[in-house]
């Protein structure tokens, strides 16, 4: 019997620890788990890496995590969102490390983690800061940076739809980072607006099959 | 010297989107050109975030909110329109499937290098997104931006002063003065906007242009 | 206005030229588009190098192409098939080139072409003849194997339903290549069973967006 | 010496997986496996062309022609099951997303090297399908062969001569004598099929086994 649902947003993270590396799906306001990361902030567990496009908005999602100090450090593409208060303030302060990467080699980093790949040269960042320090090389005539995978501990993703074996479907532009997490990530929690009968979602709209999710929780509307 | 204001910039270069192209506009002035290409032509516009066929503002209320643009703003998405995820949306890019895009400058070099992710405040967090991913990728890369900075200082250079974001991209360049393509002999300039001489513009860059033929 | 839907088959394949590589999708007998590949028969452009998982079985397919003595080589994972007499025939006989690849290697070496990646490393083949003449490389104490982009002048794919855009969607496992190869040739030409309406296809259905897509062409019933 | 027939392997490999498993059938007798794993266990099978959730054959004339497994031969899809693209299919595989892959095989070594795809036979057209993602992606490798060639000859070696499918990949090898297990200090018998005496199947092995704990 594969049953992987799990009663509450609090007891999907339990094993989270402090210093964990955490995905966190979504861009923008779109796709984000916000429950989970709410469960997350409360859980409490400090010294977090947060692996996420962008870094929270105003007192929302992972802008609470900042705010209550639990994170250490950001990965992500774009932190400097409007109203990306409590990242700006930490930054300042000195209080937190950013490793920022190009959107394209961030979600191509966490798929290389997920399928298993040792890197992959991209042209992306070519000739700039961000080649610094890396292997580069010509590849038929162009320049080529080698990125390696990058994975975590845990993966927060957010979907439309979920089933008991973690089968995911999202909803429009909410599909963003969330598949690429949840193949990357050692353990991946979804968070989904409506737990659905095993059979109800169309085989051809599963954007993420359930091999790539360990826990499926209903939202609760804790938010 | 005569200033395009940046909607006339915008429909200045929205002239240049062919039928049938697939588009990806920045954040910023670049979104405007949606507003300006000329009707009958049919013009796909990619979202970073995973849409192509990136539709118009929602009506009041009737907004998804998952539905987003890359700046973070309610769009629809038009019929023929699809949804992927970020992976799929950037191998687009990077594999050269968008046919052209437009983004904002900092800055731009005589070689085409292109500064527009990062000034030289240390202090002020920087963001990529998916700048570099774009100016690698697309086709054709567009720059729309003033031809000098607030202050007036030129924004062409010999070299960038700013962190790049990718070396010898820019294909064109569209500013308030003057339409100029990045050529192997030099900046060649296509277009002087009314009301400036080849001198005047020539004045407010920082590297030398190809006056245009004759 | 954006329609990319051709007349008919032949008239979606006049420019192959002798000697042009072409990938062609499908996984045995599912999702192969047998009435491109009729067209290209009847082309009669020779040449050919053929880039797909299985190289055809009974006079049917690519075996057809193989018997009619276009194809110079072939590129795949499964060229052995029970039935693939044609295959076999020219293999003995010498007047066939085969270039054997892993089928995880090929479908990313193609995703790879697609994506303007310049290579990547794969565990694949490591320590095995696959890995001879290749850059090897031991990364995080594992080791991989450097393979580089596959791409080709055209992609002849099938789908379930498309529509002048080029949006494609499958029918269950029809999917399997169709997707990359898509993405990674110069020209993709698509055979669908049912051309829609824009519109009818779901957003969150489509496998092949329109745009790596340039040619979209109803069945005939040809075969 | 006691053999199991070829239903009796697979019979035997079934027990050992566990409820819950993604599991990967090689072509051949590892597709056995499925006609025998213990009632009230959830299984979920993986096809490499694109399905988790492989069911049984369908009835005479429902056949879906899209809807095949790795052997080509028409399967159906269980409630719960879903389709996706070769490139994610084997990203599963390679990405250790699988917990068990049995394969056929050829050869094993005492190394857990693993010869499955190729013999020495020249003309023969090699094929190698997706065997070398298999072995090198899958939590665990288990390989369902014979413990001699039809010629007698042993399978289980010192080094594989044939061309390897990957190195030190096999975690368990399941033959008509023995269940044998690669660990680090070598290859440890677990199990004698009935009637079986170590010293035979140690007759029958190419290479130093590691008796069972008495």
């Amino acid at each position: 019997m594969i049953d992987k649902r799990i009663a509450s947003m609090r007891e999907a993270l339990t094993d989270v620890a402090p210093g964990s590396a955490v995905m966190i799906g979504g861009f923008g306001s779109s796709g984000i788990p916000f429950e989970l990361i709410e469960a997350l902030r409360q859980h409490g567990a400090g010294d977090l890496t947060i692996i996420s496009n962008n870094a929270g908005v105003a007192e929302e999602g992972i802008a609470a995590l900042l705010r209550d100090r639990l994170v250490r450090k950001v990965v992500c593409s774009y932190p400097r969102s409007q109203g990306s208060i409590w990242f700006e303030r930490l930054f300042e302060e000195g209080a937190i490390e950013l490793e920022l990467i190009p959107q394209g080699t961030f979600a191509e980093r966490m798929r290389a983690a997920g399928a298993g790949l040792g890197g992959f040269f991209t042209p992306t960042g070519y000739g700039t800061k961000m080649a610094e320090g890396k292997e580069t090389r010509e590849i038929d005539g162009r320049g080529y940076v080698l990125e390696h995978p990058l994975s975590a501990d845990f993966a927060l993703v957010r979907a439309h739809k979920g089933d008991r074996w973690g089968n995911l479907a999202y909803n429009t532009a909410g599909r963003n980072f969330n598949p690429v997490m949840a193949m990357a990530a050692e353990v991946t929690v979804a968070e989904v607006e409506h737990l659905v009968e095993l059979g109800d979602l169309n085989p051809e709209s599963v954007a993420t099959p359930g091999v790539f999710v360990n826990r499926v929780v209903a939202q609760e509307g804790m938010n | 010297m005569q200033r395009l204001t940046p909607e006339q910039m915008a429909e200045r270069l929205a002239q240049d989107i062919p039928d049938g192209s697939y588009v990806n506009l920045g954040i910023g002035m670049p979104v405007m050109v949606a507003n300006f290409v000329p009707e009958g032509r049919d013009v796909i516009y990619h979202s970073e975030n995973g849409i192509l066929g990136v539709g118009p503002t929602p009506a009041p209320g009737t907004e998804d909110p998952d539905l987003i643009n890359a700046a973070k703003q309610y769009v629809t998405l038009i019929k023929g329109g699809c949804f992927f995820d970020t992976a799929e949306s950037f191998a687009m890019m990077r594999g050269g499937h968008l046919d052209i895009a437009v983004l904002g400058g900092f800055q731009v070099s005589a070689a085409g290098d292109l500064a527009n992710w990062a000034t030289d405040n240390e202090k002020y967090p920087p963001a990529v997104g998916g700048a570099m991913d774009l100016s690698v990728g697309a086709k054709a890369v567009y720059v729309l931006m003033r031809h000098t900075t607030k202050d007036g200082q030129p924004k062409i250079l010999d070299e960038c002063s700013y962190p790049l974001t990718g070396t010898g991209v820019v294909r064109r360049i569209y500013t308030d003065l003057a339409v100029i393509e990045v050529t192997d002999a030099g900046l060649q300039v296509v277009e002087l906007h009314d009301g400036n001489s080849f001198e005047d513009v020539q004045a407010a860059t920082g590297t030398r242009l190809l006056p245009p033929a004759a």
